[in-house]
């Protein structure tokens, strides 16, 4: 976004434009990445519950994979996904490969 | 009448002092004058010796600071003579009215009042008790420091007597103190 | 009709706390807010928050996380800033200038809760507005770089109680906030955490659905304050609310109910040794220090069930 | 027709203030102010108002109440003095930064310590810098007609700024003066109806209040805030000519008082003006070309015009009733400021007077005035800054 001046400033600093923090896209800031394992999962939507970023996808009650603009790569949705079979439907990559 | 009356109240805290000078502050709005009422403030409670003051003036009153050189000094407890110097920086021509069964002469070498100055006194505190039934001497001293000074009518005074006791108090209590503002200006007398 | 608490059912609907805020990866306060404004999402809502972690990093510089009308005045002053609001809402409405039902929900770390904006609350929760105030507690001011708070456990390090040779750590106890706000005497306050989400939710709804005062004290994770890991957040909640240390209970009208009995209650060291910032009591020196914190814990949750019993 | 009537300050600003009828008023009572709250709260209890009011449990949380009730949409007044307003010092900055018309009475006391009530202006100038607009009333008139004109300042779409009424404690706001009060429609007409800008209540259109503005765009926001400031001195000036027309009272940013062919003058803020003015009167009786500045407007301060009020003096003083203390006098220091730029300028001396309620008398500005007689004579300065009625 192009520096303001003094002039095109809203009066006293109100934010008008509301969720617009969408535009900061958090995704960079990630060293690992979640990978979805569709066939591991259960559709609890965990996952979804838990993410502080808002960054899990869930399309008609299923969940439908991540939103990596915004994923931090913390981990909690790998960590707390039960799975299928013992065998969990999220687990964490190193960003780089 | 000069521009502008400046009246000194010597009272206690709880005798309704500060009550009478704004009253007399209200009283004296009337036909377009100027009038000031306040008092000196401090941490004092009830029983303390207390300064209030007036300035009725057919001009814009500008001073806001107490009065030094009153040409009215009104006492509403004698017992002050004894502890303030009632006569601070009166005028030359002040008037005094002090609340006293005593005779006025005897005030005015008490005072030690000056040629051009005149002494009055009224039984202020006897005429409460007989008329409202406590000792409130400030409606008798209204009546009396009308009277001497002339600033408004009796019934003025007493029209505005009513209007702003009638907020708060009871028919009997405002037909007593009406009394008592009637009586203070009948009794004071001169010497 | 309120969505069912069903997690299928709150996802169909766009979150009211947005991705794009600035919190740090893991972090157990993003959580909070979100879950919070699931179960309230079907209400008209004005929110405020105190000066902290959430506030900064949700709305900064042209951009903001809420969806909804938000309000950060500063630190110590969230309850009585968003009471400023509420009190505007019921002058318009009377005036018939709105007419829609709003609810109003404060958010203050501990810091801005348990300690300089104690006052405020208190003030805000016995002028009875009707609000719902949530404090999320990570146990110390996290935002300005993990120093003490009066909600700091005993015993753990901070940066302004650190686990020194003379001083192992901070030496005194928690305040209890929740008991103090329900001393009050206000109509709803109960201890939540996000592991227990759906008694979180609940606990949010039952609040939103009473008029007058309202507080919820919520654990929050921070993996940065507590030396864990970024990935741990609703694990370690879990801990807490096992080992007693955490637990969740509910005072309505006065009434004390627990809402959730570990099967178990596990040994507080459970989850002391998961953290960073209790290492150092582990220390056969500093043994005394787990010991007292195991009482303590026993002595409030048997306090707690006492209190249970008079009501039953 | 106006009612003329025998009121202390506070009770002419509370009347004031029940005849604006704002939506929500916050406050925390405190000596001198505590009286004007009473009365304000007994309109409430009485349905003589529709205002809301929150009896909060500190002058922090008064103006934490008015700035969530500012930005929630609707007309906030509040009313404090000394301590109070030291205690809202932090939320002065956030309702200015924040840009929300907030008014309130501020009923001058001095700070502490020692402990002291009484009439100082201590409080305001310590506030000067938090963004509000400032106006500074003579007497209980003054103090209700700024209250008054007061909304519409804050209100007004070039500025929306928060507005602070000065009027000094005791002196002002418990003395009985004459004043003369609107009736009550005269005033509603005269503030209209309350146009909110951004309100948080609007929930079709969803704001965030309160961000966290970075190096990069922080200074941007205080120049924006300067410039609604310069705005300040045309709205109040059109504001007082309405007002004029409503009162036949007229008022600018400051009164000149017998300034036009004035060799001396002295600068002097709120009651101790009044009096200071009958010895102006009393000089020039005696042939001393004497005159009186009076600021009305001191945030923003109206720096040209006092200068071109000023410049034709020989000497002038002005007259503190606060401290900077190792400075000078907070209007010595404006004035000064105001005065520099011109090539030729009158010689300013600096008094400290009736610090915390010390009666401000004729004779203290009859001492100065003579004082400044001497140094237009002799353009020989004795001391720049003095105490003034003080046992030395």
């Amino acid at each position: 976004m192009k520096a303001k001046s003094w002039r095109e400033l809203p009066p006293g600093a109100v934010i008008l434009d509301a969720g617009n923090a969408r535009e900061v896209k958090t995704g960079s800031w990630r060293t690992f990445r979640p990978v979805w394992v569709e066939e591991n999962c259960s559709h609890c939507l965990f996952c979804w519950l838990f993410c502080p970023d808002m960054a899990v996808i869930v399309k008609d009650g299923k969940m439908a994979g991540f939103d990596y603009d915004y994923c931090k790569g913390c981990g909690i949705c790998a960590f707390e996904c039960p799975g299928k079979k013992g065998k969990k439907a999220i687990f964490m990559e190193e960003e780089s490969k | 009448m000069a521009d502008t009356v400046e009246i000194r109240w010597h009272g206690r805290g709880g005798q309704g002092t500060v009550t009478a000078a704004k009253v007399l502050a209200d009283a004296c709005l009337s036909g377009g004058r100027f009038v000031q009422a306040f008092p000196e403030y401090g941490p004092e409670r009830a029983g303390a010796p207390l300064k209030a003051y007036n300035r009725i003036g057919t001009k814009e009153l500008r001073m806001h600071c107490p009065v030094l050189n009153p040409q009215v000094v009104s006492v509403v407890d004698a017992t002050l003579l004894d502890t303030v110097d009632v006569t601070e920086g009166a005028a030359e021509n002040a008037v005094f009215i002090v609340n006293t069964a005593k005779e006025p002469q005897e005030i005015r070498q008490k005072l030690g009042a000056k040629p051009g100055q005149r002494v009055f006194t009224v039984d202020a505190t006897r005429i409460a008790m007989e008329t409202i039934g406590k000792a409130f001497p400030n409606s008798p001293m209204l009546g009396a420091v009308v009277r001497v000074t002339g600033l408004v009518s009796l019934e003025h005074l007493l029209e505005d007597v009513r209007k702003s006791f009638g907020k708060k108090f009871s028919e009997k209590i405002i037909e007593g103190n009406l009394n008592a503002v009637r009586r203070g200006y009948e009794e004071v007398k001169e010497g | 009709m309120a969505t069912e608490l069903k997690l299928k059912e709150l996802a169909k609907k766009e979150p009211l706390f947005t991705s794009g805020h600035r919190l740090c990866a893991g972090c157990g306060a993003a959580i909070v807010a979100k879950m919070v404004l699931l179960a309230a999402a079907d209400y008209p809502l004005v929110l405020a928050n105190a000066t902290g972690c959430l506030e900064v990093a949700s709305c900064i510089q042209d951009y903001t996380a809420w969806r909804v009308p938000w309000i950060h005045s500063a630190f110590e002053n969230a309850a009585v800033t968003l009471a400023g609001v509420e009190t505007m809402y019921r002058a318009l409405k009377k005036k018939g200038k709105i007419d829609r039902e709003i609810k109003f929900i404060a958010f203050g770390g501990d810091g801005g809760t348990y300690d300089i904006g104690l006052q405020s609350l208190s003030g805000a929760m016995e002028r009875g507005h009707d609000l719902l105030y949530v404090c999320y507690d990570n146990g110390a001011y996290m935002n300005t770089g993990i120093q003490r708070s009066s909600a700091t456990p005993l015993g753990a390090e901070t940066t302004t109680s650190p686990a020194g040779s003379a001083i192992p750590g901070k030496l005194q106890r928690r305040k209890n906030l929740t008991r103090i706000i329900a001393a009050h005497n206000v109509p709803y306050v109960a201890q939540a955490a996000p592991s227990h989400w759906a008694d979180l939710m609940k606990k949010v709804r039952k609040a939103l659905a009473i008029k007058g005062p309202k507080f919820i004290n919520i654990l929050s994770p921070c993996n940065r304050g507590w030396r864990t890991r970024t990935d741990d957040a609703i694990m370690l909640s879990r801990l807490a609310v096992e080992t007693c240390y955490w637990p969740l209970y509910e005072v309505e009208n006065g009434v004390t109910k627990i809402t959730f009995k570990p099967k178990e209650k596990k040994p507080v060291e459970e989850f002391l040794k998961t953290q960073g910032r209790f290492k150092h009591l582990f220390k056969p020196e500093n043994e005394w220090i787990i010991r007292q914190f195991q009482e303590e814990i026993d002595r409030e949750w048997e306090r707690l069930q006492k209190e249970e019993t008079l009501y039953s | 027709m106006a009612r003329v009537g025998a009121v202390t300050g506070n009770e002419a600003v509370a009347e004031a203030l029940r005849q604006i009828n704002p939506d929500v008023c916050a406050a925390y009572p405190i000596t001198p102010q505590t009286e004007l709250m009473q009365r304000f709260a007994a309109f409430v209890a009485n349905g003589k108002v529709d205002t809301e009011l929150i009896l909060v449990e500190s002058e922090h949380s008064a103006m934490s109440a008015c700035i969530g009730a500012a930005a929630a949409g609707g007309r906030v007044a509040t009313a404090t003095c000394g301590p109070g307003l030291a205690l809202m010092w932090e939320m002065l900055y956030v309702a200015a930064g924040m840009r929300l018309p907030i008014f309130m009475a501020v009923v001058n006391r001095a700070l502490s310590a020692p402990l002291n009530i009484h009439g100082d202006h201590s409080d305001a100038m310590g506030a000067r810098d938090a963004g509000w607009v400032q106006l500074w009333s003579e007497n209980a008139q003054e103090a209700y007609d700024n209250m008054i004109q007061a909304v519409r300042i804050a209100e007004h779409m070039d500025v929306r700024l928060p507005v602070m009424v000065c009027y000094d404690g005791f002196i002002i706001s418990h003395s009985i003066q004459r004043a003369e009060l609107f009736e009550d429609n005269v005033v509603k007409g005269f503030v209209g109806e309350y146009k909110p800008l951004n309100p948080l209540l609007d929930l079709d259109h969803p704001k965030s209040y309160g961000p966290l503005i970075l190096p990069d765009e922080y200074h941007e926001y205080k120049r924006a805030q300067h410039e609604a400031m310069t705005k300040v001195k045309d709205v109040v000036l059109g504001v007082a000519e309405d007002f004029a027309r409503i009162s036949g009272r007229r008022y600018g940013l400051f009164e000149a008082y017998r300034l036009d062919d004035a060799e001396v003058g002295l600068v002097i803020l709120n009651s101790a003006a009044g009096t200071a003015k009958d010895v102006v009167d009393a000089f020039r009786e005696r042939g001393v070309k004497a005159g009186l500045l009076k600021p009305r407007l001191f945030r923003p301060f109206p720096y040209e015009e006092v200068a071109a009020a000023l410049k034709g003096l020989k000497a002038v003083a002005v007259l503190d009733r606060a401290d900077s203390f190792g400075g000078y006098g907070p209007v010595f220091m404006e004035i000064a400021s105001a005065l520099y730029p011109l090539a030729e300028r009158p010689v300013v001396i600096n008094k400290i007077y009736g610090l915390g309620g010390r009666d401000f008398l004729p004779d203290h500005a009859a001492a100065v005035l003579n004082e400044l007689v001497e140094i237009a004579r002799t353009g020989r300065v004795r001391v720049a800054k003095e105490y003034i009625g003080v046992r030395e």
